[in-house]
């Protein structure tokens, strides 16, 4: 039976209070959500990127995970989690662990899509069990609000600043959904802590409980780097999948499917106007900025409608 | 089982004592650190208002709304950092939240 | 009954690995190291290991796939040069400050650029600090006894670091030469089992965490700890040397000394360039010269005391480094020779070569130069040139 | 310095087996109790560019890890060579130079720039092709230089080729007679100009 809230309730946590996450944290709500798809019976290894997660978690002497959890650097927590998977299989196969594991490995859009996307891909292609978990809070907050290849377009970054001449971040956000798709790895999918979180939760126990490579896009917002006030979490992750800024889908084996569909599109201005980055789009001369977002948001939207054959 | 291994770091630790390479043998000791300071407003739950739909639980990025046994508890005051999403995403308006005294 | 063999010194790396049969090696190609992997990868596909080979798709995913699998308790090997090293370099330090005893043969390569694929020492005088120890080899010989003692020193409680193992690309690693080998069941009886206590993320008696966020109040306690474990180093290589004589009769300390009892005029130098300056010191002493030699062989940790011992007595000293550091005050070596030398009572002159940057070969008379110019100095009593460059056009 | 060490410096092109020729003369040697060394000198090696790869052998362990620069012998894969490679650089005059090709030593001496030693020829390719039926020039000249340079008894020699052989080729031992074939000819058939 897939996992649903009621089931989650009653497992034990396997990410403590007592992390230095920011209050309010969508990393932290990430973490909780994917772990709660470990059986509990099942042990994990956990990794992470250099990143805020891994900072707050893991700051001697004291650790956040209840799981064995390994840091190494930004940009290869790909490699580092498939080197432990290698170890694993090996002692395994010499009889020297007895248990079951199983790997995950946690980095931001900066070692996802930037800085680690070699190390990803290179763990994705050689096939190892594991899944990696992107929580893409849209830039690189750990070192302060810096625009990467995830942030959506015109966003005010402190490397994307929004100035008199140039209106935040110039450039569409990377897919890196599809490209891990292009991968063609069993399971692919992308989802956000959302409503009664089965979406989340059933994607999580997927990607680990299917045999090989998964990959977890998960959207995941940061009240400091986004600018809205830290109650409004929810709500902001309503807004980017109704506004199909960020649509709920999966491609398992291959086959891709709309995992929710928002009964009414809202406009992308929506998830934009709560959300202090955004807040120079709403000058008037710079309506046509918004449109602009709007057509290219229509547009990816079109694409996965017809990928997933809706 | 063997002896588990718990090494007791403070700031008084010497370089001979510390734990090589900075492992950490206790796993999930962070809950021995305290975040509830850092809190400036106050979730209150009230048990007798809760439907227990358990919306709320997941929400928490510091694992403190308290769960036992599949059901809606309390708070942990230890860990809870104040930022309110629990509050806002109660459908029936369970929690109050308030100034820190 | 030792196995006259005949391999090149890549060869000898992979039979060495071969006979550990580590449990994980991650590994990706690079000029002069590629034929380790090869080999390898082709022991695995032929059943004659049961370790996990991981093809990773870059030098730093190596090494960072070596940590994962090392921080999970498996005996973890790879193999790497120049650029690959260098691309490794991050990684490095993280290895040795989690205090994961990797073992690595690093066959030298001068690091670009410009770029080139052939020998000298700049790749692994560029990581010197990175935590590592290092082992230096002569030749194909050298390199597969210090692999398997590597094993030893770098899982040794005392120790638990990495360990670098180098030898000259080319010039030893695609060089075919005679060989001792150890039969496989004694190397596995010397090696051992690998036990790694609780230090590891699979010990199935506690999860733990590794690679922490580390500020002020415990990082320099951390780091200070590595230290020691760098100078415990020193004692357990020794000891696992001895071990290893009476199993071959090979004896290995922290440098050797060739004709050093009565020595004026002496060679400092690492690796293959110590066999071609062998012959020249033959030919000294049969013309009556005092010329002796000192190849080291434990770089890191440096053997600072035993150094001093073994060369205070010497009139005069070159030492050779086949790396530039730039220090426009001459090579890694020679600075940390020199510096060894200064808390003896009476000392040496000193020199410094820089000598065979990016393959430049080394000739029995460019060694001769070098001992001519020595043995000038103890004539004159004068010192033209401190840093000299020796085999470069001027 | 008591030498009682040969070294022999060997030139190809890239493709045709220089190197692997000078491992297989130190695959000889080594079975006959020999300490050898056996190295390319490699460059950006590729098809049809020239290389070279050098031998020594010795009765005691060899130390000395420089290039060859002053051969006893020269081993000339391809006679095309002559031309561009400078093959008899450093060749001591009592050692002696094998070339690869149908002429004669006379007529390839104008070649020599003045080298006043012994030159060798041999038709590695004519053998090469009646005996291995393929051009494999790697296998005659082998036997050729170990003739010329005296560096084994011809039983030995023939005795650790055959063993070498056998190893080599277990899985098409078809072709083990063919190279030995090769061998025995090219120790007959080298022709020399020993002035």
């Amino acid at each position: 039976m897939a996992l649903n809230l009621r089931e989650a309730a009653k497992r034990p946590e396997r990410f403590t209070g007592g992390h230095r996450l920011c209050a309010g944290c969508g990393a932290s709500v990430t973490v909780r959500a994917v772990l709660k798809a470990l059986k509990p019976e099942d042990k994990a290894v956990i990794g992470a990127a250099t990143g805020c997660l891994e900072v707050s978690s893991f700051l001697y002497p004291y650790t956040a995970w209840k799981d064995s959890f390994i840091h190494n650097a930004f940009e290869n927590a790909g490699a580092t989690i498939s080197g432990v998977e290698a170890a694993y299989r090996v002692l395994k196969k010499k009889g020297k662990i007895d248990d079951t594991y199983k790997f995950i490995a946690f980095g931001g859009d900066g070692g996802t899509y930037d800085i680690g996307i070699q190390s990803l891909s290179g763990a994705m292609e050689r096939g190892h069990d594991m899944v990696y978990v992107c929580y893409d809070n849209g830039a690189y907050m750990n070192t302060g609000i810096q625009r990467s290849s995830a942030t959506p377009k015109y966003a005010n970054t402190t490397t994307s600043p929004a100035g008199k001449v140039v209106p935040g971040k110039q450039q569409f956000r990377k897919d890196l959904t599809q490209v891990m798709a292009a991968h063609n790895i069993p399971y692919v999918a992308q989802t956000a802590p959302f409503g009664n979180f089965s979406d989340i939760y059933q994607k999580a126990e997927k990607a680990i409980y299917t045999e090989g490579p998964a990959f977890l896009n998960v959207f995941t917002p940061c009240p400091r780097g986004w600018r809205y006030d830290t109650p409004k979490l929810m709500e902001i992750v309503k807004l980017a999948i109704d506004t199909c800024y960020w649509p709920l889908y999966e491609v398992e084996n291959g086959k891709w499917r709309l995992t929710y569909k928002p009964k009414k599109k809202l406009p992308i201005e929506d998830f934009l106007r709560p959300q202090g980055r955004f807040k120079h789009l709403f000058k008037p001369e710079n309506q046509h900025l918004i449109e602009d977002l709007q057509k290219e948001i229509d547009r990816r939207w079109e694409m996965l409608l017809e990928r997933c054959g809706e | 089982m063997k002896d588990n291994k718990k090494v007791t770091i403070t700031t008084e630790t010497t370089w001979k004592e510390i734990t090589p390479g900075g492992i950490v043998y206790e796993a999930g000791n962070a809950h021995n650190y305290k975040t509830g300071e850092w809190r400036s407003m106050r979730p209150i739950w009230h048990s007798e208002k809760c439907k227990q739909c358990l919306l709320c639980f997941p929400v928490c990025p510091d694992s403190s709304i308290l769960v036992e046994d599949g059901k809606v508890v309390g708070i942990d005051y230890d860990h809870c950092k104040g930022c309110g999403v629990c509050v806002n995403v109660c459908p029936f308006n369970v929690f109050d939240f308030v100034k820190e005294e | 009954m030792a196995i006259r063999e005949r391999l090149s010194g890549n060869e000898a790396v992979a039979t060495a690995m071969k006979q550990i049969n580590p449990d994980v090696v991650a590994a990706f190609p690079i000029t002069p190291s590629t034929e380790v992997p090869q080999y390898f990868s082709q022991f695995v596909a032929n059943g004659s290991v049961d370790t996990e080979f991981v093809a990773v798709e870059s030098e730093h995913s190596a090494m960072s796939a070596c940590v994962g699998a090392s921080a999970a308790g498996a005996r973890v090997m790879t193999a790497t040069s120049a650029n690959g090293l260098a691309l490794m370099w991050e990684i490095l330090y993280i290895a040795a400050s989690s205090r994961l005893p990797i073992v690595m043969p690093v066959i030298n390569r001068a690091l670009s650029g410009p770029i080139n694929i052939h020998n000298d020492h700049s790749d692994s005088m560029g990581a010197r600090d990175s935590g590592w120890i290092q082992l230096y080899s002569e030749d194909n010989q050298e390199a597969y006894d210090n692999i398997i003692q590597a094993i030893r020193i770098a899982e040794h409680k005392d120790v638990r670091l990495p360990v670098m193992v180098c030898m000259d690309g080319f010039i030893v690693s695609h060089s075919v030469e005679n060989i001792e080998l150890l039969e496989t069941e004694k190397v596995k009886e010397f090696v051992g089992e690998y036990d790694p206590g609780l230090d590891t993320l699979l010990n199935p008696e506690q999860p733990v965490a590794m690679g922490p966020l580390d500020l002020p109040p415990h990082y320099f306690e951390h780091k200070r700890q590595q230290a020691e474990a760098m100078k415990n180093a020193k004692e357990v290589i020794l000891e696992i040397a001895k071990e290893f004589e009476a199993l071959t009769g090979r004896k290995y300390g922290l440098f050797e000394e060739y004709k050093m009892e009565d020595a004026e005029v002496a060679i400092v130098v690492l690796n293959s360039t110590a066999g071609t300056a062998k012959e020249v010191v033959d030919e000294l002493r049969e013309k009556g010269v005092k010329a002796g030699l000192v190849k080291i062989r434990v770089f890191r940790p440096f053997p600072v005391e035993e150094l001093r011992e073994a060369l205070k007595h010497v009139k005069a000293v070159a030492v050779m480094d086949k790396a530039d550091s730039f220090s426009a005050a001459g090579g890694p070596v020679f600075v940390e020779t020199r510096a060894a030398l200064y808390d003896a009572e009476t000392r040496p002159v000193m020199i410094s070569y820089i000598y065979g940057l990016g393959g430049r070969d080394v000739k029995t008379d460019d060694i001769m130069k070098v001992y001519e110019d020595l043995l000038e100095i103890v004539k004159t009593g004068e010192v033209k040139s401190v840093y000299n460059y020796l085999g470069v056009r001027e | 310095m008591a030498k009682q060490m040969i070294e022999i410096r060997w030139h190809g092109r890239g493709g045709q087996g220089a190197k692997t020729a000078s491992l297989l003369l130190a695959e000889a040697a080594f079975a006959t109790g020999k300490f050898i060394q056996g190295f390319p000198e490699y460059g950006p090696e590729r098809m049809g560019a020239p290389i070279t790869a050098y031998n020594r052998i010795s009765d005691s362990k060899i130390r000395i890890h420089s290039n060859i620069y002053e051969p006893d012998y020269v081993v000339v894969v391809d006679e095309t060579l002559l031309k561009d490679v400078d093959v008899t650089a450093g060749l001591k005059k009592e050692g002696a130079i094998v070339i690869n090709s149908e002429k004669s030593p006379e007529e390839l001496r104008p070649l020599l720039k003045g080298y006043e030693g012994r030159v060798y020829t041999i038709d590695a390719r004519k053998i090469s092709i009646e005996t291995l039926g393929k051009y494999f020039p790697n296998t005659p000249m082998l036997g050729a230089i170990v003739k010329v340079a005296n560096i084994m008894e011809e039983e030995d020699f023939l005795k650790a080729m055959e063993e070498s052989f056998a190893h080599k080729f277990a899985t098409k031992p078809e072709v083990i007679e063919g190279n030995m074939e090769a061998i025995k000819r090219a120790l007959k058939e080298v022709k020399g100009d020993e002035r």
